[in-house]
């Protein structure tokens, strides 16, 4: 299996994704956000970072990088996509999810371990896991308040589509959300970092199911 | 301006002008001048530190790369290396602590990867007057969001540092940034414009603006109130373009299309193209119309000196120039070739091919050099006469040491670091709050380890014990998380060395941190020097900065403070002669900076710590903690806080630690040389075996939730921990400026 | 460029969306001595210099403000 | 707050200071699609309701701008 990392001028965990897609045993692929293409991956990783410096918002113009397009049209058609940190930002302003993130309400940028729930295991991402399941995984942002209107909010509880909470929320999210997916559940928008906990050697595994699920995932459907 | 106004305006004496004068055989101009002036100054030319700076041993089995760099490398093995470096942006941050900070991380960045390093790691050594004081509040405050908002963005993670607070840095804060970066040993990079004539000169990165022109002779002058009007003069980061520049640069090395790359620092393109120039013995001519522009109407001279941030110069030859261009261009950075190598040995600058100045690079390279008179300052006496028998004894040792914790210089450090993204990248084994920062290297069992240790206070009671003290320091960080210390950068941080008094203690603390060094086998591959650290108000500490790298063969085997388990036997182990005399007890509780510190036994550090390392090393202890500030009740607590889990001393073990001392002596006594470490029961026979001759006592037992040291303290792990996770900012409301 | 039109956008955060910056700035003016302010909102201002206006609400639109939690406003000053 | 005056201060980087985030923006605008845009300049807008203007000098040399790299201008709005 190939899953294929973002890469936007300014991004900075695109090596960090990499390094885990290949201990999750798939084949990592660069996307560099001036080429229009997928180079036939079968998922995509959008990584943390500062795309374009964060000038702006977060994200506002990565999302006109040339590689969005085809990228839009494969989450649209199904493709699973995971985005993490600013790849999270990024999806929501090109509309692939729904909301948008916020400045912390402590106005400070936040690095630490939080321990979060794992509320969905239906989607490509998640699979792996054990609903309820309780990891800790690292943050480290600036804008990682998630906000979306009343209605919006209300939608993802009763459609299941909060695929992780914060047990100890570190930005002030709405309903202590830490990540949601999409209408269809292939596209997922996570605030913490599995990539920097997928590697014994660094003390913790508990993220690297995220980028296993996919391959479980594929795995079922061929 | 008459001439003599106008170089002294420019920073240089009446001696230097006539030296130059000697040098030229004829009046400079203006431009020529202003080389001069940013060349010679302290920050560039170490003209009053340099015959200190050789005190310095430099060489030892694992160094690839000495001082006179970008950066010092060191081997760590299987064909990897580490280079890093220390560096000031004391007088940036003074006026505009966001952007002072965030360009120092960026400037320090540079050097490294003009090395060829990739930056894997950040460190910083901060100081600043007492948080009362709004205004200290709002530097320390907008440093820290500085070097975050670089740092984080960069996608380099910051790792580890220093922070205290005292009244000797009101108004001149000190910001010491460090990086280290990871490169193969056989692919380092030196910036010596070699193979000489014929090859082009590149500049790529960001455009040209005005920005800090004459800084670097702004950052070698006292501050006044003369300096806040040369507030234009402040540069402004731009992370996002740092991380590009890093990108590029490592590609264009990858693919081998440069022959010497060098960062743009202090005076720009004139001094890097300079420096390049003398190392290479070969001269460089610039055409400063070519290089591209932020602004219009920039006068030839300005554009040749500008500070403008994340730029890059290299030495390409000619039939690479087109390719290097081009990955410019997919980095999205501005590139053009500005220039040439030529056999003239002159740095020359044209404008539109009209000459408009040429100096030697050699004359440039080779600043005066002073040696200034040395004068034992007159407050030592006083300082030295202190007896600590005659302060009250406290009756509740519990509220002591809940005090000493909550102190800003005692308290957790956590409302900073979380600050710092800490584990981007993917390497970090130990994460900031340790001893030192672990990380790993990727496909190997290697790994390293980084501290930033500083000794502001005990250098101003004791200027050679306290530079010794804060190498020594690094030492024992490094050790304690089981890493090997191999080599160290520095940053010397100092008021003013034409005073007598000011230059004594710069030339102890040289000496000092020198017989540390040779005793501990720990060379300085690099460093800088920041003098003048003045206020109206007097000068700082006498404060040296040491930030030491040590290394892991097997990364896996490491050791963090805080306690494991419940039933672990706790050993003390190395010297007990604690004292109060310097201590943070004194500053904390008795509002004295007084005494004279206990010498460090520099051999027997490291006998010790080498052991401390070795039962690391060997899997016998994973949990271990040097005893620092605050001294044994504080590291005790650390562990305590850090390991949720309590620890009981046994009673008769306490008695020979307190024979003939006070409580707070023995509790919070100072020295150096001792460590406190924890094993489970069964290793306890293997640790005892190990320690051999070393003087250790098995102290207590870990459990509970508890700290009881019987007769003299007994306080719950929470009520320890409510006091030390402090948040710094608590009063963070933005005061004053910027708001983020 | 000639004839430039310089060109002002505001930005501001929708009614009724947290603006934490707005509020940390609200809580730090009495603490400054200021006294007798209400609410405190913080956007962001873009000035830029186009050809032709035609384009400017399109910018706006797609990338100068979030729908989702701003709200802008353009004119051009000269 | 009764009688509350609007005021709306205008926040911006100082000329021939750095504004990285107006040089990013400007970079990528063609890729983006849109052409004929030139210089770029992003700062903030600061809304606020005070009792009086007597201290809006005040607040924006002290904490809405920082006057070593941004200059500002202020006017009531209603
Ligand atoms: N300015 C800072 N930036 C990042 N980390 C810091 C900073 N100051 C302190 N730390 C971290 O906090 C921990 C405790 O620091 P310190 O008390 O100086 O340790 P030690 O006494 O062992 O040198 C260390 O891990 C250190 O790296
Ligand atoms: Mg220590």
């Amino acid at each position: 299996m190939r899953i294929g990392v973002t890469v936007f001028p300014g991004s900075n965990c695109d090596r960090d994704a990499l390094h885990a897609v290949e201990r999750a045993g798939a084949t990592p692929v660069e996307l560099w956000h001036a080429e229009a293409e997928l180079k036939a991956v079968d998922a995509v990783v959008v990584p943390g970072g500062f795309s374009y410096g964060d000038y702006l918002r977060p994200g506002a113009i990565a999302r006109f990088a040339k590689v969005m397009g085809p990228l839009e049209e494969f989450a649209k058609g199904g493709g699973p996509v995971l985005g993490v940190c600013n790849g999270f930002q990024v999806l929501l302003e090109a509309h692939l999810l729904p909301g948008a993130l916020l400045r912390n309400t402590g106005m400070r940028f936040v690095s630490r371990r939080v321990r979060t729930r794992i509320e969905k295991t239906d989607t490509p991402w998640t699979a792996l896991y054990g609903e309820g399941e309780t990891i800790t995984l690292p943050v480290a942002h600036n804008e990682g308040n998630y906000y979306a209107d009343e209605g919006t909010i209300r939608e993802l509880e009763e459609e299941g589509r909060v695929v992780l909470r914060y047990l100890e929320n570190p930005n002030g999210s709405a309903n202590d959300i830490a990540g949601i997916c999409n209408e269809a559940r292939n596209v997922v928008g996570l605030m913490p970092h599995p990539e920097r906990v997928s590697d014994p050697a660094l003390g913790s595994e508990e993220g690297l199911r995220v980028f296993r699920s996919v391959l479980a995932a594929a795995g079922a459907k061929v | 301006m008459n001439i003599q106004e106008t170089y002294t305006s420019l920073g240089l004496s009446d001696f230097e002008y006539d030296r130059i004068l000697e040098l030229m055989g004829r009046p400079p101009n203006y431009l020529e001048l202003s080389l001069f002036s940013v060349m010679w100054s302290e920050h560039c030319g170490y003209k009053n530190s340099r015959p200190l700076l050789r005190r310095f041993p430099n060489t030892g089995p694992r160094v690839l790369q000495g001082p006179g760099e970008n950066a010092g490398v060191i081997e760590v093995g299987e064909g990897w290396a580490l280079a890093f470096k220390m560096e000031s942006h004391n007088h940036p941050s003074a006026v505009e602590p966001y952007e002072g900070a965030a360009t120092g991380v960026g400037g320090i960045i540079r050097d490294v990867i003009a090395m060829g390093a990739r930056p894997v790691a950040l460190l910083n050594a901060l100081r600043f007057g007492p948080l009362d004081d709004e205004r200290n509040r709002y530097l320390f405050r907008e440093v820290v969001r500085g070097i975050g908002g670089y740092g984080n963005a960069i996608g380099v993670p910051t790792v580890g540092g220093e922070v205290e607070f005292s009244p000797a840095y009101s108004g001149n804060p000190l910001v010491n940034a460090m990086c280290v970066g990871l490169i193969r040993a056989d692919e380092v990079v030196r910036a010596k414009a070699e193979a000489g004539e014929g090859n082009l000169v590149v500049l790529f990165g960001a455009k040209t603006g005005r920005d800090g022109i004459h800084g670097a002779t702004f950052a070698s002058d006292e501050l006044t109130e003369e300096s806040e009007a040369k507030r234009s003069n402040v540069q402004v980061g731009d992370p996002f373009a740092g991380k590009m520049l890093i990108e590029c640069s490592l590609r264009l090395l990858e693919r081998n299309l440069l022959v010497a790359l060098q960062d743009l620092g202090a005076a720009g393109i004139a001094s890097s193209a300079s420096e390049m120039a003398a190392r290479g013995g070969v001269g460089i001519e610039l055409d400063a119309e070519k290089v591209p522009l932020r602004e219009e109407g920039m006068e030839a001279w300005e554009v040749v000196i500008s500070e403008s941030q994340e730029r890059m110069l290299a030495v390409v030859e000619p039939e690479k120039a087109d390719e290097v261009l081009k990955v410019c261009e997919r980095y999205e950075l501005d590139a053009a070739v500005v220039g040439r190598v030529t056999s003239h040995g002159e740095l020359r600058v044209f404008d539109n091919g009209e000459p408009i100045g040429s100096v030697p690079a050699e004359a440039l390279a080779d600043a005066p050099v002073y040696e200034r008179e040395v004068r034992r300052p007159a407050y030592l006496d006083g300082a030295h006469r202190f007896d600590p028998d005659a302060l009250p004894e406290p009756d509740d040792y519990n509220e002591v040491l809940l005090r000493m914790l909550a102190h800003p210089n005692l308290c957790s450090r956590a409302s900073v670091y979380e600050q710092y993204d800490s584990e981007v990248g993917s390497d970090t084994v130990v994460r900031p709050g340790a001893d030192a920062a672990v990380l790993r290297i990727k496909g190997t069992k290697l790994g390293f380890a980084v501290t930033a240790d500083v000794s502001g206070r005990h250098c101003y009671l004791d200027p050679r014990g306290g530079g010794a003290a804060a190498v020594a320091e690094a030492y024992r960080n490094l050790s304690c998380v089981g890493a090997e210390p191999v080599a160290l950068t520095d940053c010397l941080n100092f008021g003013s060395p034409e005073k007598p008094d000011g230059y004594y203690g710069l030339s102890e603390c040289v000496d000092g941190m020198a017989e540390a060094c040779e005793v501990l086998g720990t060379p300085v591959v690099s460093g800088n020097v920041s003098l003048f650290n003045e206020t109206e108000r007097g000068a700082i500490y006498p404060t040296p900065a040491v930030g030491m790298v040590g290394v892991f063969e097997d990364v896996s085997r490491h050791a963090t403070p805080g306690f494991k388990r419940e039933g672990d036997m706790v050993v003390h182990l190395g010297d007990y002669r604690p004292t109060l005399a310097g201590s943070d007890y004194l500053e904390i509780v008795h509002g004295k900076v007084a005494g004279k510190p206990e010498q460090p036994r520099l051999p027997r550090e490291k006998e010790y710590a080498d052991l401390v390392k070795s039962l690391v090393a060997e899997g016998i202890v994973d949990t271990a903690h040097d005893v620092s500030g605050g001294g044994l009740a504080v590291a005790l607590a650390e562990m305590s806080i850090t390991g949720g889990i309590g620890m009981t001393f046994d009673r008769v073990e306490v008695e020979p630690m307190l024979s003939g001392r006070r409580g707070d002596q023995a509790l919070f006594g100072e020295c150096g040389g001792h460590f406190v470490v924890a094993v489970p029961e069964e290793r306890w026979d293997a640790l005892q075996e190990a320690l051999g001759g070393v003087p250790y006592d098995q102290i207590g037992r870990t459990g509970g939730d508890r700290l009881d040291v019987p007769g003299l303290l007994d306080v719950a792990v929470d009520d320890l921990r409510a006091a030390h996770e402090r948040d710094l900012f608590e009063q963070h409301a933005p005061e004053g400026g910027h708001l983020g | 460029m000639k004839n430039a039109l310089k060109v002002r956008v505001l930005v501001r955060p929708k009614r009724g969306i947290l603006d934490p910056q707005g509020e940390a700035v609200k809580r730090a003016l009495p603490a400054l001595g200021f006294s007798g302010v209400g609410a405190v909102h913080i956007g962001r201002l873009i000035e830029l210099e186009v050809e032709s206006a035609d384009e400017v609400e399109g910018m706006c639109r797609r990338l100068l403000a979030n729908p989702t939690t701003e709200e802008y406003e353009w004119e051009v000053v000269s």
